[in-house]
Order: structure tokens, then C-alpha cells, then sequence
């Protein structure tokens, strides 16, 4: 698998069908993996997949830096490829003219993250090309969400504390924001002053407003490969909120953000017979 | 320097309070005496201090900054575009770009303002005696060089020849134009106005072209003169090569660089250049320093 | 003091996110007509419920609100055509958000009030003043409010 | 001869302390996998053990996230300002590591060169900092390359050493320490001792000495091109002191408040005009790791770095201090060779 990579990456650059591969490097066996970008065929040895290679690496296709080294090869997860289905939706990248490398994979992480253990798609779809193989098992809706289920069986006041309890460790140091493929904003709201809808403080207040503010803008676009739950210092499990979403988008719309490269994003349209039971 | 040695002291309460003079980010409270509109989009605000005997202590020198708040906006950085030498109120002047400033937009006279400062080292007037001045200013750039020039003006004695080039984008671009046609009457004072093409009125009298173009052809005896160059990046950089043929030296130009600061006391981290602190150790270089540094301002 | 005389010292702060077109007009027939209604509603006008941005509802509560009124045009009303049938997509996804965090959903209200309903307008501010009364201060977001750093 | 305390007579003092009203922070679990230095409410909330480094460093306890300068008032034309609350409180960080306690006087510098900052000074009078020397370290750790160590008392006012039998040796640094610990010790002959830290990761005296001509170098960019542009390096760092001043409040008033901010961050010297001096990522980084290993100590003479490896530890594509100064250093032997 490993050779089938770097050979493949090798006659992308040699090919110079693309000028740079988006992948993952490993300095030390014991660490974990974190992006690397080759630019000569003989660079491709410092390529490496496993499970370690945590990043969703699609973030750097919308980056100013990366851009402008040229058209681009990715590597992609099953869950990372969900995002390059969503950035071409929503225009932020011309799919043509990205080379997707899908790896099968079988979970990262010892033990596996959340995501993995209800994951569907470790064979990427939607990519130029797969390389390895996994098997994927069906996964019942109600298993994706599973870990709501105890969050939803406290009283409202007391999810309020918990997130309350939660957020009071953030520092606003936007780690989730910068690791997210979707956060691509040229200017993020919360670095708006005029006027300043989200404080800058890292108060319960302040951080419980960009948290809501972040995960309502991933509302149905979110492709669920926590990368910011991961990336979080704090360790808040920013996962449940983005999960809470993907249920609702799921449960009203049936419809998984990058699972279906020609479905209308939820937001970005309407439907007359939508319910309206709570709207008086 | 004056302001930093008076808040060296630290008179600590026993309870723990932190005292209106130790706490170097409390701003004195002053007063809005006048508003003035200098451009489209620039405005002169002539302050002064709320309590009287704060306002006698007070001292600067041209060429220092000062940190403005106005409340519920927050702060800004402005150069104090007084004379050092005008007692009773300090002046900045701003241009409506952020938050803050297109909030200073709407004060008017009366209203109340913070002022943290003076703050940074100034322009050596003292070693400037003697010589020829060039002052070469563009766009907003004027106020930080019409200190130096009022004060050089009440000094007259001192100083030698004085040219001035200004120049903006129109003729409605540049600020203090009242003061430009005053001191064009003084005595051994020159005035080079001038605007980019195109942004000549009819009955526009000044040169049309850029400064740095203008400045070659002003034809300036450089000889026994300083010149204090501020502007736009882009204006500096083609300013000083015309300054080179003319045959001023690098430790003889000026500038007061602009980066973003905060605290404006050396903390907060943002407005270095390499090893120095522009609020600190600024904003006045000499073209000889800032070679020195990395190009990160 | 005790909890009853509390509550009914208590005035609740209810913001309305209100349409332009339908919505703020029926609140201003409802005042042509004189028709009574309680003070404690703060209405904000904006150009149609599209418009309403989420963080609009959170800071209303960031600010001491202590209940939330949105409200627009009915379906197919709409000046813009469609700003309300985006808006109520939207809510949709909002309100499970909120609920899960642990937001008091009886404190968060949606309504669709025609620039005619002067009297459904009236009806509904009673209504939720009421219910926010009884309800009482929003005293678990207070709490986070005043949470301190360090 | 030592001076010993066990562990429970620890925990018994940690709980005299908090009925004392005397306010204590150490190592908590504050999630399944999380410790952070924060607030303990009970004596048995502090852990001595079982985890490498908290996510945090104790730079909050003295120079918190967001703090209030002053209060404003809004009356009219006229503006009302005042002082903040007292910070009048006793206080004590325990079971600090050694690399978060070596940051304090190398922040002590900051915020007294010149001008004086009252609210980290007060902060600092009023806590007294009890570390625990390192037993265990893990590959992001770098102590030893910054000339600390797992024992090292740079900033402490008392060290405690792990011993057998739940025990720990309490050396008194300062008096401040020795006030605390007094009469709290019985005398022992166990001494304690660290096994040695990690290996040294880089060269600092050939780096000090290298990285001033180094601005150009096309190593902050080869290095540093996968920097997300996140905070998360410099807000777990026990040194990273860069702050924003920003206005909180509404029409009638509000407060004036120190939020941290951090370099790596496009809008830090973003100007109004649009100019920014620092555009791209790597300019950003290399702020970074300059302010650290140039700028800081051409003024200073430390390093602003501890070692503690949290920069790389926190950071999701695995991004630091240490990474970032292997790669440099590596290049630049390569260039000369």
C-alpha cells in the first residue's frame, strides 16, 4: 500500500500533473504523523500511511500558502474525503483540477477515535482514485449517535452546566476553527469588530458564543472528521455539539453532509412542506 | 523619559487595590475642546486634560505617540501632532479606517476621551539644530511631521532652511492645507505641494506627480540637511534612492515607522521588528537603524 | 426574599427579533388599534427573518434577556419571496443546537404574525410575558454570565 | 539530612490551606483525558502523579486569559473610570513542574522592563509556587536542551521531591517557601533524587549564537508551511505573553480588558490600512520561534522557552519549538558543511 503511494504520488510530480502532494510524513515512528508537501518525485519516500496520519489534510486545498505552490494532490481519508465533496459544493475548490488520492483505512488512533467506530466510509468515495482496501460495514443511523443519548437524559439545566463546566477550559485559541476544512472564511466573524458580534474574551460567556457561532456555521456541512475535537487543547469534546447536528440534519433531512456529491445542501435551499411544529 | 520615570513609582495600597498611578493602562480623562474635518475621511481632535493639574504636569516631546481610547471602542494609536511647545492641549489627528475610528468620527466637542502616553522616543530637535529640514510627508502622513515643523517654526533661530514636500491622493486628500498656506509665507520656508494624476481640481496651483518624483525635481540643497520621510510603505521605498542622489546620508534620514500596537509600554508583543520594540525603542529610526532590522514592519 | 415574591417583583426582559414587513407592522397595528400589551417586550426590526442571524438569539440572552421572540411573515408571505423559508430551515438545525447545549426552550419563541394580526401580535407578547414570569429570571444563564476566569 | 512530608500530611495541609481561605491551584482532572492546572476544591482534587504535563501552564494564575484593567462608566459626555477589584488574595500553585515555574522570572522581565505591570506583579507577591521535580517525561519534553531540567528550581519557592513510601523530600527555595513549609516538615535522612530528563534535542549555544543572521532563511518556511495559524501553541506555553486590549461592555459601560493573543494569528499585526508585516504563516512562525531564541534574549539573556514541550504536545500537526529548531539547525550545519 505504502508503495503503491509514493509510486503513485511519484508519477503525479514526474507526470507534473500536479506540483505539489498533500501527505502525511513521520519523523518518528513513536510520534504521530502531521502534513507534509512534496514537491520533487524524489521527496516521495517521506511519505508514510498509517494510523497515525490523523489531519484532514483537504484544510490546506482552501489555503493562501498552499495555493500558491500550484495544483495540488491530496490524500484523503474516508472521512476527509467527505470534505472534498462539500468544498466543491460550496465552490471553494475547482474538483477538477485537485487529484484526490483516497486510502483505505481502517481507523486511526490506538484505540480507535470516536469517529472510527461508527465509521462508514473507510473505503473514500468520490476520489480520483482508492488505493488499498477495507471493508465497510452498514451503520445504523442511531449508532452514529450514540453518545448523545446520555447528554440528552440530563435536564436542560444541567446540559447548560456541563457545557458551561466544558467551555470554562477554553482559551479561544481557535484550534478548532483552523484545523476544520469548512472554516475556510477569508475573515471569521469572530475577528470582526464592526461590530463585535462574539467577544474575544475567553469567558464561559464568550466561549459558549464562538462554540454555538462554530457549530451552527458547520450545521449540515460538518462531514464529522473531528479533527477540531482532536486539535482542541483543552480536550472539550466539541464532537457532541457537531454530532447534535449531524443527527437533526440527518433525522429531518436525510441528508450527510459529502456522502452524496450531487444532493442540495441543506441550508443553502428549502422546501415549502418543511415542518414548522415549533413556529406558532 | 519623562511620563515612564513618574510611573516607575509604585504606591501600592494595602488592600491590594491597584492605584489609579500604577496601573499603566488607565488612561487620564480629556476633554474634546474641538473637532476639526481635514479631509474627506480625516478629522483633527484638539484635547485636554479633565483634571487641570494633570494637564500642568504633563510634557512631551514631537515625534512621541500617545494611546486614545474612546469608550466602549477601545484604543488607538496616534501620533500627538501638537507642538511640544503649545501648553494647554495636545491635538491627534485620525483617519476613518476601523472600529475605532469610524466611532471618533461622531465625538464633538465636550465629550470625553482617554489618553495613555506620551509614549516612544521622538525626533532629536535638539541635533537637528543648525541644519536644513526636509520634511517629505504623504497622505495621512502629515500630522506626525507637522509637529516637527511647528515646532522648528517657534524655534526659528535654530533651525535653517525648511522644505516641505507634501503630497496626497487629491486635493481634497490633503490635511492641513490652512497650515501649508501659512507656512509657505514664512521666511525660509518652502512649501512642495502636490497631488497624483488625476487628482488635480482646475484650479489646482501644486505640482501633479508622485512625491518621490516630485522631490527629485524639487531641487533641494541636501547639503547640511536631515530629511524626516513619512508616508505609505511604497512612498518611503521610492523616496530614499531620490534622497541617496541628492546626497543625504543614511544616520541623516528620519522616519517614524506605524506598526500595530497595543499596550504601546513593551508588552504585548506585536509591534517588534526583529530585536526592537517599536513603541519602545520608535517609532523614530534613522534610515541607518531600520537597514538593521528585518524587513517586518 | 422569598421564591413567590420573587417572581412577582420580577419584570421579564424579552427580546423580538422581528420582520420589517409583516411582523413590525403588526405590532405597529396593534398599536393603532390600541390594543394593550406589556412593556417588557423590546422589539428589534430587521429586514425579514433571513436576516436574523443565530448569534442575534444568543447575544439577546448574552445581554440579560430572558426570553427570545422571533418572528415573520407567514409562509409564502414573504417580501423577499423566500427569506422566511430559509430562516425557518434554519431554526429547525438551531433549536436542536440549543437544546442540546441546555438552553430553557420555553424561553425561545417562533412566530409568524401578518402585518393584519394586530390582535395575534397583542396575544402572543401577553402570552410569552406571562409564561417568562412564571418561568422567573434565567437564572442558569446568569450563572454562566457571571462564571470567572482564574 | 532532609526535610520530608508525606503524602497524606500534604494533602492535609493542602486542605488547612483552603479552610484558611487561602486560594490553591495545582494539577486536576478536568475530563477523562484531561489534567489542567487549575482551582482545587478539595485537597484530594490535586494529583502528584500519573500524568506528563497539564495542558495549561500556571502563567494563568498570575497573567490570566482575560482580565480587567478598569471599569468605565458612560454619563452623558462625562466618563467615569475605576479601579479594578482588589487582587488581595493569597494564593498557592502546587505540584507546578519545574519548566512551568522556570517561566515566571523569565516573564518577571516582561512585564518589569520599564514600565511596571501591577497586575502580574500583584499576582506574583501574593503566590507562593510549590513544584514537583519530574520523574517521567515523554517526546515532547525538551527541558535539558533549554538548560533546565527535571529538578530544576528556576522560579520555585519549593521543591518536592518523590521518595518511597509515599513521601516526599521539601527543599525551601526561597523564604517565601520556607514560610510556608515551616514547621509542616519532619526531618529525615532520605534525599530525593530525579532520574535524568530527556536528551537534548538541540544545540541552544550553537542556535543562540546562529539563528540572529538567520531571518532569511529558507528554513522558516520549509519548517513551518503546515502551521494552521491556530493559538494553541502559545496559549499552552508557560512564556508566550503577548496580550490585546479590547472595550467590553454597552452604552452606559463596561470594562477595559487583557485578553491574551497570540502571534500566529494573521489579524495580530494586521494594520487598518491592510498592510500586514507579517502576511504569510511561516513570517508568523518564525516570529515565533525568533521572539523566543533571538529577540527575548538579546534583551533579556534567558531564552524565552522552558523546554516544557506543550507547543508541540497541543499542536495538531505536531508543530514546535523543538520541531521547528531540529529542522533549523539541521539545515543550517548542512549550509556551513
Amino acid at each position: 500500500m505504502l508503495n503503491d503511494l509514493r509510486q503513485t504520488a511519484r508519477q503525479l510530480l514526474a507526470d507534473k500533473k500536479v506540483d505539489v502532494v498533500i501527505g502525511y510524513g513521520q519523523a518518528d515512528p513513536a510520534g504521530p504523523a502531521y502534513p507534509v508537501f512534496i514537491t520533487r518525485p524524489e521527496d516521495t519516500e517521506q511519505l508514510v500511511f498509517n494510523d497515525r496520519c490523523y489531519n484532514n489534510l483537504t484544510t490546506f486545498l482552501t489555503r493562501k500558502e498552499i495555493r500558491a505552490m500550484g495544483r495540488a494532490a491530496v490524500l484523503v481519508k474516508g472521512c476527509d474525503a467527505k470534505s472534498v465533496v462539500v468544498l466543491a459544493v460550496e465552490s471553494q475548490i475547482d474538483r477538477q483540477s485537485v487529484v484526490v488520492i483516497g486510502m483505505a483505512c481502517n481507523g486511526v488512533g490506538q484505540p480507535s477515535l470516536a469517529k472510527c467506530r461508527t465509521c462508514d466510509v473507510h473505503m473514500p468515495r468520490h476520489t480520483d482514485m482508492v488505493i488499498g482496501q477495507a471493508a465497510d460495514h452498514a451503520i445504523e443511523a442511531k449508532d452514529r449517535y450514540a453518545e448523545l443519548a446520555e447528554m440528552m437524559s440530563k435536564s436542560a439545566s444541567e446540559r447548560l452546566a456541563y457545557w458551561g463546566q466544558e467551555l470554562s477550559r477554553c482559551v479561544k485559541c481557535y484550534a478548532c476553527r483552523q484545523v476544520c476544512p469548512m472554516c475556510y472564511c477569508e475573515r471569521c466573524v469572530a475577528d470582526k469588530n464592526q461590530p463585535q458580534v462574539i467577544k474575544t474574551s475567553a469567558t464561559t460567556m464568550g466561549n459558549l458564543a464562538w462554540q454555538i457561532n462554530r457549530a451552527f456555521h458547520l450545521a449540515s456541512r460538518c462531514v464529522g472528521c473531528d479533527e477540531c475535537t482532536r486539535a482542541c487543547p483543552a480536550g472539550i469534546n466539541l464532537r457532541l455539539l457537531n454530532l447534535m447536528l449531524a443527527q437533526a440534519t440527518e433525522e429531518q433531512f436525510d441528508y450527510r453532509p459529502g456522502m452524496d456529491k450531487d444532493a442540495q445542501p441543506v441550508l443553502g435551499c428549502f422546501s415549502v412542506k418543511d415542518k414548522e411544529c415549533f413556529i406558532k | 523619559m519623562c511620563a515612564c520615570e513618574a510611573r516607575d513609582n509604585t504606591d501600592s495600597l494595602a488592600d491590594g487595590t491597584i492605584s489609579r498611578r500604577e496601573n499603566i493602562y488607565q488612561p487620564s480623562l480629556m476633554e474634546v475642546l474641538q473637532v476639526r474635518r481635514q479631509s474627506a475621511d480625516v478629522k483633527s481632535v484638539r484635547l485636554r486634560f479633565s483634571d487641570e493639574a494633570e494637564g500642568k504636569a504633563f510634557s512631551f516631546k514631537v515625534g512621541q505617540f500617545g494611546i486614545f481610547s474612546l469608550f466602549g471602542y477601545g484604543e488607538s494609536v496616534f501620533n500627538i501632532c501638537s507642538s511640544s511647545n503649545w501648553k494647554d492641549y495636545i491635538e491627534f489627528c485620525f483617519r476613518k479606517t476601523g472600529r475605532v475610528t469610524n466611532a471618533l468620527w461622531n465625538i464633538e466637542e465636550g465629550d470625553t476621551l482617554g489618553f495613555r502616553g506620551p509614549y516612544g522616543n521622538y525626533y532629536p530637535m535638539d541635533a537637528w539644530r543648525g541644519k536644513n529640514l526636509i520634511f517629505i510627508g504623504g497622505g495621512i502622513a502629515m500630522p506626525p511631521i507637522r509637529c516637527a515643523i511647528w515646532y522648528a517654526l517657534e524655534q526659528r533661530q535654530d533651525y535653517g532652511d525648511i522644505t516641505i514636500v507634501y503630497g496626497a491622493r487629491t486635493v481634497g486628500d490633503l490635511v492641513y492645507a490652512d497650515e501649508l498656506d501659512e507656512w509657505a509665507t514664512r521666511e525660509r520656508v518652502r512649501v512642495v505641494r502636490c497631488v497624483d494624476p488625476g487628482g488635480e481640481t482646475p484650479d489646482w496651483k501644486g505640482e501633479i506627480g508622485f512625491v518621490p518624483t516630485v522631490t527629485e525635481k524639487a531641487g533641494i540643497a541636501a547639503s547640511n540637511a536631515v530629511a524626516l520621510v513619512i508616508g505609505p510603505p511604497i512612498m518611503i521605498k521610492y523616496t530614499l534612492p531620490v534622497l541617496a542622489k541628492m546626497g543625504l546620508a543614511d544616520q541623516d534620514i528620519y522616519t517614524s515607522l506605524e506598526n500595530r500596537m497595543k499596550c504601546g509600554v513593551g508588552k504585548c508583543g506585536r509591534c517588534n521588528s526583529g530585536p526592537v520594540y517599536v513603541c519602545k525603542e520608535g517609532p523614530v529610526f534613522t534610515l541607518e537603524q531600520i537597514r538593521l532590522l528585518p524587513e517586518d514592519f | 426574599m422569598s421564591e413567590t415574591q420573587t417572581k412577582h417583583d420580577f419584570e421579564p426582559k424579552i427580546v423580538a427579533y422581528v420582520c420589517n414587513w409583516c411582523t413590525y407592522l403588526g405590532a405597529d397595528l396593534a398599536g393603532t388599534n390600541r390594543l394593550e400589551y406589556p412593556p417588557n417586550i423590546r422589539i428589534l426590526r430587521l429586514p425579514c427573518t433571513g436576516r436574523i442571524d443565530f448569534n442575534l438569539i444568543v447575544k439577546a440572552y448574552e445581554m440579560g434577556a430572558d426570553a427570545v421572540l422571533v418572528s415573520g411573515c407567514h409562509p409564502g408571505d414573504c417580501h423577499y419571496t423566500s427569506g422566511n423559508y430559509h430562516a425557518r430551515r434554519r431554526w429547525m438545525l438551531f433549536r436542536v443546537l440549543l437544546e442540546g447545549i441546555g438552553f430553557d426552550m420555553r424561553r425561545v419563541h417562533f412566530t409568524w404574525i401578518s402585518a393584519a394580526e394586530a390582535k395575534k401580535f397583542q396575544e402572543v407578547v401577553i402570552d410569552i410575558t406571562e409564561q417568562t414570569r412564571a418561568l422567573g429570571p434565567y437564572g442558569d444563564f446568569r450563572k454562566l454570565l457571571e462564571a470567572p476566569v482564574c | 539530612m532532609s526535610e520530608v512530608i508525606s503524602a497524606r500530611a500534604l494533602r492535609e495541609l493542602i486542605g488547612g490551606w483552603l479552610k484558611a481561605g487561602i486560594r490553591v491551584a495545582g494539577p486536576r482532572r478536568v475530563a477523562t483525558d484531561q489534567v489542567a492546572y487549575a482551582w482545587l476544591d478539595r485537597p484530594e482534587d490535586c494529583l502528584l502523579g500519573g500524568y506528563i504535563h497539564p495542558h495549561n501552564s500556571i502563567k494563568e494564575f498570575f497573567f490570566p486569559r482575560h482580565e480587567s484593567l478598569y471599569e468605565y462608566r458612560i454619563e452623558g459626555k462625562k466618563i467615569a473610570l475605576k479601579n479594578p477589584e482588589p487582587l488581595a488574595d493569597e494564593r498557592i500553585v502546587i505540584g507546578a513542574r519545574p519548566c512551568d515555574a522556570a517561566a515566571m522570572p523569565i516573564l518577571d522581565h516582561v512585564f518589569n522592563w520599564d514600565f511596571k505591570d501591577p497586575f502580574y506583579n500583584r499576582r506574583r507577591e501574593q503566590t507562593t509556587v510549590v513544584t514537583l521535580a519530574c520523574r517521567e517525561h515523554d517526546h515532547e519534553c525538551f527541558c535539558t536542551s533549554v538548560g533546565l531540567g527535571p529538578d530544576a528550581e528556576r522560579g520555585s519557592d519549593v521543591m518536592l521531591y518523590e521518595l518511597d513510601g509515599d513521601m516526599y523530600e521539601v527543599r525551601c527555595v526561597t523564604d517565601k517557601g520556607g514560610n510556608l513549609m515551616a514547621g509542616r516538615t519532619e526531618t529525615s535522612q532520605l534525599t530525593g533524587s530525579v532520574p535524568p530528563g530527556p536528551a537534548k534535542k538541540f544545540d541552544l549555544a550553537y542556535l543562540r549564537e546562529t539563528i540572529g543572521s538567520k531571518f532569511e532563511s529558507p528554513v522558516w518556511t520549509e519548517a513551518t508551511l503546515r502551521c494552521m495559524a491556530c493559538g494553541a501553541c502559545a496559549y499552552t506555553c508557560p512564556t508566550c505573553h503577548c496580550f490585546d486590549i479590547v472595550d467590553e461592555g454597552n452604552a452606559r459601560g463596561g470594562i477595559r480588558a487583557k485578553n491574551w493573543d497570540a502571534c500566529q494569528f494573521p489579524m495580530f499585526t494586521l494594520h487598518a490600512s491592510g498592510h500586514n508585516p507579517r502576511n504569510t504563516q511561516p513570517q508568523r512562525q518564525r516570529q515565533r520561534v525568533m521572539h523566543k531564541f533571538s529577540i527575548y534574549p538579546d534583551k533579556f539573556g534567558d531564552v524565552l522557552c522552558t523546554g516544557c514541550g506543550n507547543c508541540t504536545r497541543h499542536c495538531s500537526v505536531h508543530l514546535g519549538v523543538q520541531t521547528v529548531l531540529e529542522a533549523a539547525e539541521k539545515s543550517w550545519r548542512n549550509a556551513t558543511v
